[in-house]
């Protein structure tokens, strides 16, 4: 029974927090504490135990898997930190009450569609955490129409081509236990199962943003407050990738059809390389992020596609610490949206001198998702080219590495656009974000910098969650990596060798004319001997990567978007030709009996 | 693992490094002066343009992230260097951290430097630095795809991903891998002027154009540490390749030798040809050099 | 045989007029553009339908269909059976008359309200409401 | 008390005639009587469906003694007393809504009222009447009543609208009688059990026509496409309340003849085909055309037609499955839309032309409202954890189970349709700035109370909807069984 | 050790002849003496044999050469260039105009002599210096350097109130920032 009672729960106290902030905004506030940090609490602490129920002749099942509760540690901790990060960062607005409503609702939902044992279960809460972050994204009012509705759709096209899934394997089964439909996948006739795996990959895809159907995500991402779009991509997109982990893994591995699964890394290859060159020539943070995310989402998918061990390994630990660095990003994206108010390129500059804690935390971060050392992306990287390249796959390979080094290019847009670059004095009065805001970074980047030396400590988890998906349960040591080749990476000699040189050459440079070593405003800068007057401004910031997009602009010009809308505007076109059918003359309703009465009869006297 | 082993062996193949990265391209400038029908400087001259910058008596920085760039260069370069095997010939002094790391995990760490560059580049607010960051980082999405193809062609093909077992391949049977996968190593060739950002490919610094680019604003102390990790990590590039594709070396002077000679591609492309605009050089990169890292990753598969 | 042939020619007859008269009524209902008489056709071909529910109950030579008081002989046996028609159609005739009837009211205060807001009751011209 | 079907149909009716001597003694009384009468409609029916679903045989009144198939008579089982209860229940909280209602002037709420109860009388008489010539007569009050309904604010477009449907409805009548009148020529017989028993006597022509003509009739009140042309009109041209008593009621009656037609008088399998179809071209139709409609009210009358159609849907697949579908998705639509059309009439209560854009800007000021509208809207589209979702997805898994794939796939794709609109309503009523100045009308608090009812019985019931479900097995059971509803009807029948 | 004032003394030397040898020049071409650079650094003359090779920026740089007369706008640049560069630092005045104006010793808008303004190591006079001239100058100031006495640097330093005087005389409007060490 405690496992329901969780979500049960979380529920309640939603409605409760909701009660509480029309009560009063303090008693509010301290609601959301309170949850922010049973949640973890209660999480690690109680005893998973099965439950299951009879609705409506369906059978109801709950339980945690090792493999759901791999990612309910990541929705907990994300979930409790963003909550905390919330209440600082949405202190300043209105109808909280709703917000926190719709922010528990999807917590709930996410741990429901975890603890979910049966599809229809999986399919309730999923919808509930549909909706509740759909009336997150329209939480701030803006774009409702343009961007919460297509999210809405998208979601809708996931959610029911899942729904068509289930009741098709209700029907073939007779039932709809999720691990029953997978013990039994490989009875079934080969239309049966590429329909049912290409029905639930289509839904997981959609909430995983996999290239074509990833068309809701940026805006979604940009529309809703930062603070929950740090659950939103860290976490929420997550749900995606645990379906899809299940799918590809179950179905297409374990039982021989490697083709989708192929097709499903090609996939996140393809999404992996467009999302990364569309983030590139960004101009708004969020909006940056969000493609990010995108093409991070393809990597983990490009993982569970080959559905080799490593691959699943490199999959999950990605998608881990996919949370925690989009967290923190998301977060810093949010704390710079609001000390400033600003979140486009062209208007932000220099914020390190004002929020340094932010902007060290925003650089591990980038660091673990540009993949370089001594940080822990660094690990997710090795495994998914080591994976590649055992499972002998050359040009997905090849993929992969053209998107990680255009990651390069936006992160190297992100740090440099917000907090570095000539200082402007219309930054004097932006201070360091709240404490509040900044423990939950803080804390995430802790959490990268452990990972990148000792990633054994989350790899124990991982294992023994491979072994739920059929994968035999590996020892990892604790900061060592070997390929399946035997080839080894010891972490803790990289990074100490990387600290220890650099030590060493930062006192060295320190102390070298330590006394005659001036720091300079960013104004002083070499410029032909022409001093920068207080009211010009060099930063760069227009036209961030053109050569670039000189380059790539052939590939970039079709999009699928346009395609989609041109699909959906003709539809609407097609009905409202169709409406003329109503003519609005009651003569013509009468003639329409009597012509259907005619066609009645005669396919009545052929056909009865 | 002897850590005094290391610690005394790290700093001679530092030094080493340091050294013949400095002599080569003190090299590169007497032969470019020899090309240009000049006597040129002394092959010397950089030590002591390092010594001059070293002793420099005032430096200036706009801020901590531009403080710690040039040695968040250099440790990248230096960590680079312990994990890879100078000689082949199964010496225990170069072995350093040789067998810790493999080659995914160099083509990273060997990007750190870069990033730390960009940002310290990006805090001294001249716009010419970021131009030529994002004009680096442009490039390099160009150059690293034909030389991962090389690199993941070689390495699918021979099972391993560490440069001490693709060296083992090549002493074990003999030939060298340039010659075993030709199309990879054309391919990794392309690459290299890319990588040392020589002409025509020295879009990041274009004097002419940026006024140095990222460096503009590093002066004194901070760029004479630039120009040690320079020398170190042209050191490292090209006793990598030459470890991947030329069968290493056995002993200190046919790794000399070998270098040079991978040396003199760049240095000698360069002096003949004008500069490239950013996405002319990833057309190139994307052209030819992709084309024979396809041949090359197709040689490999079958 | 002669009044074999009558019911079956009045049978007929029946069927045929009622039939007519509800094909009169269709007739004007979809083509005639005046409300009224849209309202008439549908009255019409009420009324041909009443006609044929009647026409379907009736039998030859039966009388009303009403209770009298029977004709006996001594042994209390009934003395002549006296051939009646179908009761029910003609009680649900009824019905359907006065559903007819109330339909066609509604319908002319429906006219006159319509008249009295668009000014016409040409059927075309009252659109107001489509799509 | 006592609890007969009887009364169902003679209390309101009495009390129709009886108002406006009442109203003569109070005026007040004109608008509570009729609560008393709807409220004493669902004790009659608790106690009734408790009675029928602990028995599981339905309640047999023969109307003035005679038995059937001679008389009249009233069936009350499972299956029609489910949508009995539906639709005093709905009656009653209409009532309640209508209770004060600003627009009903005094003197129009005695019309208002009796009509009210007349056509409710209408529609329950509909679904309990054994008898066909019967089941036209309440068709025919429900029609009759509804026609001053639908003009009941003597605008001009109230009028128009009215007159559609009443020369559509005509058509209906004619047809049905006609098809009638065949029947009654062949069997002479107008039970339905009876003609059940006893169809393979007809002549297969007649058979067919008669079949046609009386589906036609009926599928012209389920609102079938394209029949449907006076539907838009008519629920957007009503009061508020009685949209949802179309909805609700007004339809539940003509598909309930159509399905009791089908599936107990006619033998003919073809049929449950063709209202599939026909089911699945008014679904995908309707929900098109809503899918750019400017007027709330049409557009929820076409979300309407829509919800019709998958009701057809439901009950042309013809599994136990698919009738269970059915039946909760009669149960969704019957009180969500009514939430629906009960809400939106206050959002745009001012509004000329009930346009959607002046709805835009109510979530502010009328937040109580536009949260009922907005979770009939989450509802109808079928998101959990409202009710809307069982009934889609027990559609689904029947269509399913009855290989229609196709069908599974349109039904989503419609949903999504069904997505775009109504959250678009909603943005526009939460979010999107009003550019004219409406006044706003307020629901007094017995509105509200109504509209919080039903929009209760949409969480409730999907958050927990077993408390339905053995009722609606039960009742689909007793659809399905067509035997046993002969031999109810017609006990001496099946002795023989 | 590093108050030792002989090892400091041999320190000196190795650092004084670092710097002698590698001059990175900030050639400022103000006037018509900027078309003598091209020769002075390409073959015919190659001035890099001596270690003199041009930087991009004042930041790289030890001289800057001012090639020909100021005009009084360029001399904020120039001051600007000069602060901007690191110690030790010189300048080689570049013909007779930056000794005394030269030709244009008395127009209006060029000044007339160059050390009033920057402490001038080297003047190489002419109009214009050939190259030989310009690496004969060059060859003086190693010989300066090696010695310690190319101080200019120092000199504008300690008497920075001459020289903002002086320039603030020439340059009205002073937007610039503060000579911050």
């Amino acid at each position: 029974m405690s496992n329901i009672i969780i979500i049960l729960a979380i529920f309640g106290w939603a409605i409760l927090t909701y009660i509480a902030f029309r009560l009063n905004k303090t008693l509010g506030n301290i609601f959301v504490g309170l949850i922010a940090v049973a949640l973890p609490v209660y999480y690690f602490t109680y005893v998973p135990e099965d439950y299951s129920f009879q609705v409506m002749g369906l059978t109801l099942q709950f339980g945690f898997t090792s493999f759901s509760s791999l990612f309910a540690i990541l929705v907990v901790i994300l979930g409790a930190l963003t909550l905390l990060y919330s209440i600082p960062y949405m202190n300043k607005k209105d109808r909280l009450g709703w917000f926190y409503l719709n922010f528990l609702f999807s917590i709930g939902g996410m741990l429901g569609i975890l603890m979910s044992k049966d599809f229809v279960s999986l399919f309730i809460f999923w919808e509930i955490m549909t909706w509740s972050s759909y009336l997150i994204v329209i939480f701030s009012g803006k774009k409702v129409n343009k961007v919460g509705v297509k999210y809405m759709v998208y979601s809708a096209i996931g959610a029911y081509a899942m729904l068509m899934a289930i009741v098709l394997i209700n029907k073939w089964s007779g039932t709809t236990n999720i691990s029953h439909f997978f013990e039994t996948f490989a009875d079934y006739s080969n239309g049966a199962k590429i329909l049912s795996s290409l029905l639930l990959l289509t839904a997981f895809a959609v909430k995983s943003a996999l290239m074509p159907l990833h068309v809701w995500a940026p805006n979604a991402y940009t529309n809703s407050p930062m603070s929950y779009t740090s659950l939103f991509s860290g976490a929420l997109s997550k749900m995606g990738i645990y379906g899809m982990a299940l799918v590809a893994i179950m179905l297409y591995t374990n039982t021989g059809m490697k083709f989708f699964g192929e097709a499903l890394a090609w996939l996140g290859a393809i999404t992996a390389v467009l999302a990364t060159f569309w983030a590139v020539f960004q101009t708004d943070i969020r909006k940056l992020l969000a493609y990010s995310s995108i093409g991070q989402l393809g990597y983990i998918a490009v993982g569970l596609g080959i559905g080799t061990e490593l691959g699943v390994m490199a999959a999950l630990f990605l998608a881990l610490l996919h949370g925690l660095f989009k967290g923190i990003l998301f977060m810093a994206a949010g704390a710079i949206e609001y000390r400033t108010g600003k979140t486009d390129f062209s208007e932000l500059r220099g914020l390190i001198w004002k929020m340094p804690v932010t902007f060290f935390s925003a650089l591990v971060a980038i660091i673990a998702l540009a993949g370089m050392p001594p940080l822990s992306g660094l690990i997710s990287k090795w495994l998914i080219y080591e994976a590649l390249l055992s499972s002998e796959h050359y040009f997905l390979i090849i993929l992969i590495f053209l998107s990680s080094t255009a990651a390069f290019l936006y992160c190297f847009h992100f740090l440099y656009g917000v907090f570095l670059g000539q200082r402007e004095d219309d930054i004097e009065d932006v201070k360091e974000a709240p404490a509040l805001m900044l423990v939950p970074m803080v804390l995430m980047s802790f959490g990268l910098l452990a990972l990148g030396t000792f990633p054994g400590l989350i790899f124990k988890h991982i294992s023994s969650s491979m072994s739920y998906l059929g994968f035999n349960d590996v020892t990892w040591e604790m900061s060592v990596l070997t390929n399946e080749w035997g080839n080894k990476i010891y972490l803790t000699h990289l990074n100490t060798m990387f600290m220890v040189v650099f030590a060493v050459f930062f006192v060295i440079i320190t102390l070298v004319a330590r006394k005659k070593t001036r720091r300079v405003g960013t104004k002083d800068i070499a410029n032909a001997g022409e001093p920068i007057l207080a009211e010009d401004n060099y930063h760069f910031s227009q036209d961030f990567y053109k050569p670039f997009w000189r380059v790539i602009s052939p590939v970039m010009k079709y999009r699928i978007e346009t395609f989609y809308n041109s699909f959906a505007n003709g539809i609407g076109e097609f009905f409202q030709f169709f409406r003329r059918v109503y003519t609005g003359n009651g003569q013509t309703y009468a003639l329409y009996v009597v012509i259907f009465l005619t066609i009645l009869f005669i396919v009545g006297a052929t056909l009865i | 693992m002897d850590i005094w082993k290391l610690l005394l062996t790290g700093s001679v193949t530092t030094v080493l490094a340091f050294v013949v990265g400095m002599l080569y391209m003190g090299l590169r400038r007497k032969i470019t002066a020899r090309v240009q029908n000049r006597v040129g400087p002394p092959i010397y001259q950089n030590f002591l343009d390092v010594m001059k910058l070293w002793s420099k008596k005032s430096s200036i920085n706009h801020g901590f992230m531009q403080h710690v760039a040039p040695l968040w260069m250099i440790a990248t370069s230096i960590t680079t260097l312990m994990f890879i095997p100078i000689l082949n010939n199964g010496s225990t002094f170069f072995t350093n951290l040789t067998f810790e790391g493999d080659l995914i995990m160099l083509l990273y760490l060997m990007v750190v430097g870069s990033l730390g560059m960009a940002l310290g580049a990006g805090q001294t607010g001249n716009p010419n630095s970021a131009i030529g960051v994002t004009r680096g980082l442009t490039q390099m999405v160009g150059f690293e795809i034909p030389w991962v193809m090389a690199l993941v062609a070689l390495m699918i093909q021979h099972r391993t991903t560490t440069v001490a077992g693709l060296l083992d391949v090549q002493v074990q049977s003999g030939t060298w891998l340039m010659l075993s996968s030709p199309f990879a190593f054309i391919a990794a060739l392309l690459a290299i002027p890319g990588m040392f950002r020589y002409s025509p490919f020295d879009i990041v610094g274009a004097p002419a154009e940026l006024a140095s680019g990222p460096i503009s604003e590093f002066g004194g102390k901070y760029l004479g540490t630039m120009m040690t990790n320079g020398a170190i990590f042209a050191f490292v590039k090209l006793t990598l390749f030459v470890d991947i594709f030329m069968g290493g070396a056995s002993n200190l002077g046919f790794l000399l030798l070998k270098t040079f000679a991978l040396y003199m591609f760049p240095v000698l492309w360069g002096l003949v040809s004008p500069r490239f605009r950013t996405e002319q050089a990833v057309r190139f990169f994307w052209g030819w050099p992709v084309f024979f890292g396809v041949l090359g990753l197709i040689q490999a598969a079958i | 045989m002669t009044e074999e042939l009558m019911q079956q020619i009045l049978k007929i007859s029946f069927y045929g007029a009622s039939l007519a008269l509800i094909l009169i009524g269709l007739y004007g209902v979809l083509t005639k553009k005046n409300l009224i008489k849209i309202l008439l056709s549908m009255a019409i071909a009420e009324s041909g339908l009443n006609l044929l529910f009647v026409a379907i109950g009736y039998i030859m030579n039966g009388t009303a269909p009403i209770f009298s008081t029977a004709v006996l002989d001594e042994n209390n046996q009934l003395l002549e059976t006296v051939t009646m028609v179908d009761p029910i159609p003609q009680a649900l005739v009824l019905t359907a008359i006065v559903i007819g009837l109330g339909v066609t009211a509604v319908g002319l205060a429906l006219v006159i309200r319509l008249y009295k807001h668009h000014n016409t009751i040409n059927i075309d011209e009252i659109r107001n409401l489509k799509w | 008390m006592v609890a007969d079907p009887i009364l169902y149909v003679a209390l309101p009716l009495l009390t129709a005639f009886l108002l406006p001597i009442i109203g003569k003694i109070n005026k007040e009384l004109i608008r509570i009587v009729p609560g008393l009468l709807f409220a004493f409609l669902v004790y009659n029916s608790i106690a009734l469906f408790s009675k029928v679903s602990a028995t599981h045989t339905p309640i047999i009144v023969e109307i003035a003694g005679w038995a059937p198939p001679i008389g009249i008579n009233l069936v009350y089982s499972s299956f029609t007393g489910f949508i009995a209860t539906i639709i005093s229940v709905l009656a009653l909280l209409v009532w309640a809504y209508s209770y004060k209602f600003k627009k009903l002037e005094f003197d129009n709420s005695l019309k208002y009222f009796v009509l009210l109860m007349l056509v409710t009388a209408g529609s329950i008489g509909v679904i309990l009447t054994g008898d066909l010539f019967n089941q036209f007569v309440f068709l025919e009050i429900v029609a009759l009543s509804s026609y001053p309904l639908v003009a009941f604010y003597r605008g001009r477009n109230g009028a128009e609208a009215s007159f559609k449907y009443l020369l559509v409805g005509g058509f209906a009548s004619l047809s049905i009688l006609l098809g009638i009148v065949l029947i009654y020529s062949q069997l002479g017989t107008l039970n339905m059990a009876d003609i059940a028993a006893h169809i393979d006597e007809m002549p297969r022509n007649i058979k067919i026509v008669s079949f046609t003509l009386l589906f036609l009739g009926f599928a012209i009140e389920a609102e079938m496409f394209p029949l449907n042309g006076w539907a838009p009109d008519t629920y957007s041209q009503a009061p508020g309340p009685i949209g949802a008593v179309f909805a609700g009621m007004t339809a539940k009656a003509g598909i309930y003849a159509l399905i009791r037609m089908i599936y107990t008088i006619f033998d003919f399998s073809g049929a449950f085909e063709i209202l599939l179809i026909m089911g699945v071209i008014t679904l995908v139709v309707s929900e098109g055309i809503a899918l750019r409609q400017e007027n709330l009210k049409r557009m929820l009358a076409y979300s309407s037609l829509g919800q019709m159609g998958l009701l057809m849907i439901a009950f042309g697949i013809n599994t136990k499955t698919a009738v269970i579908a059915g039946m909760l998705i009669l149960f969704n639509h019957a009180v969500i839309k009514s939430l629906l059309f009960l809400s939106s009439s206050f959002l745009v209560y001012n509004s000329k032309d009930k346009l959607i854009k002046d709805a835009y800007g109510m979530g502010k000021k009328l937040p109580l409202t536009a949260i009922l509208f907005g979770i009939g809207a989450f509802a109808i589209v079928g998101l959990p954890p409202f009710s809307g979702f069982w009934g889609k997805l027990y559609l689904l898994m029947a269509s399913a189970d009855a290989n229609l794939l196709g069908l599974i796939a349109l039904i989503l794709a419609v949903s999504v349709i069904e997505i775009v609109y109504y959250f678009r309503v909603v943005n526009g009523v939460y979010f999107k700035k009003s550019k004219t100045e409406i006044e706003v009308h307020k629901p007094r608090w017995n509105a509200s109370l109504a509209m919080i009812i039903l929009a209760a019985a949409i969480i409730v019931v999907g958050i927990y909807p077993n408390i339905i479900y053995d009722y609606l097995v039960n009742a689909a059971d007793t659809l399905l069984d067509k035997a046993s509803y002969i031999s109810h009807v017609l006990p001496n029948l099946a002795s023989n | 050790m590093v108050n030792d004032k002989e090892s400091q003394k041999i320190v000196d030397i190795i650092q004084n002849f670092a710097r002698q040898s590698s001059l990175f020049v900030l050639a400022y071409g103000t006037g018509c003496g900027a078309i003598e650079i091209p020769p002075t650094m390409t073959s015919r003359y190659d001035a890099e044999r001596f270690g003199i090779r041009g930087a991009a920026t004042p930041r790289q740089a030890d001289v800057l050469l001012i090639t020909g007369y100021l005009a009084t706008k360029s001399l904020k640049r120039v001051i600007r260039a000069y602060e901007q560069m690191q110690n030790p630092k010189y300048i080689i005045g570049f013909g007779s105009c930056t000794i005394n104006g030269g030709m244009y010793w008395d127009s209006y808008n060029t000044i007339n002599r160059l050390d009033m303004y920057i402490p001038v190591d080297v003047y190489i006079n002419g109009c214009m210096p050939r190259p030989e001239a310009v690496i004969a100058g060059f060859a003086k100031l190693q010989k300066l350097i090696q010695a310690g006495k190319a101080d200019g640097w120092d000199r504008y330093q300690k008497n920075l109130e001459f020289y903002r005087g002086n320039q603030k005389k020439i340059i009205h409007n002073w937007v610039m920032p503060d000579y911050n060490w």
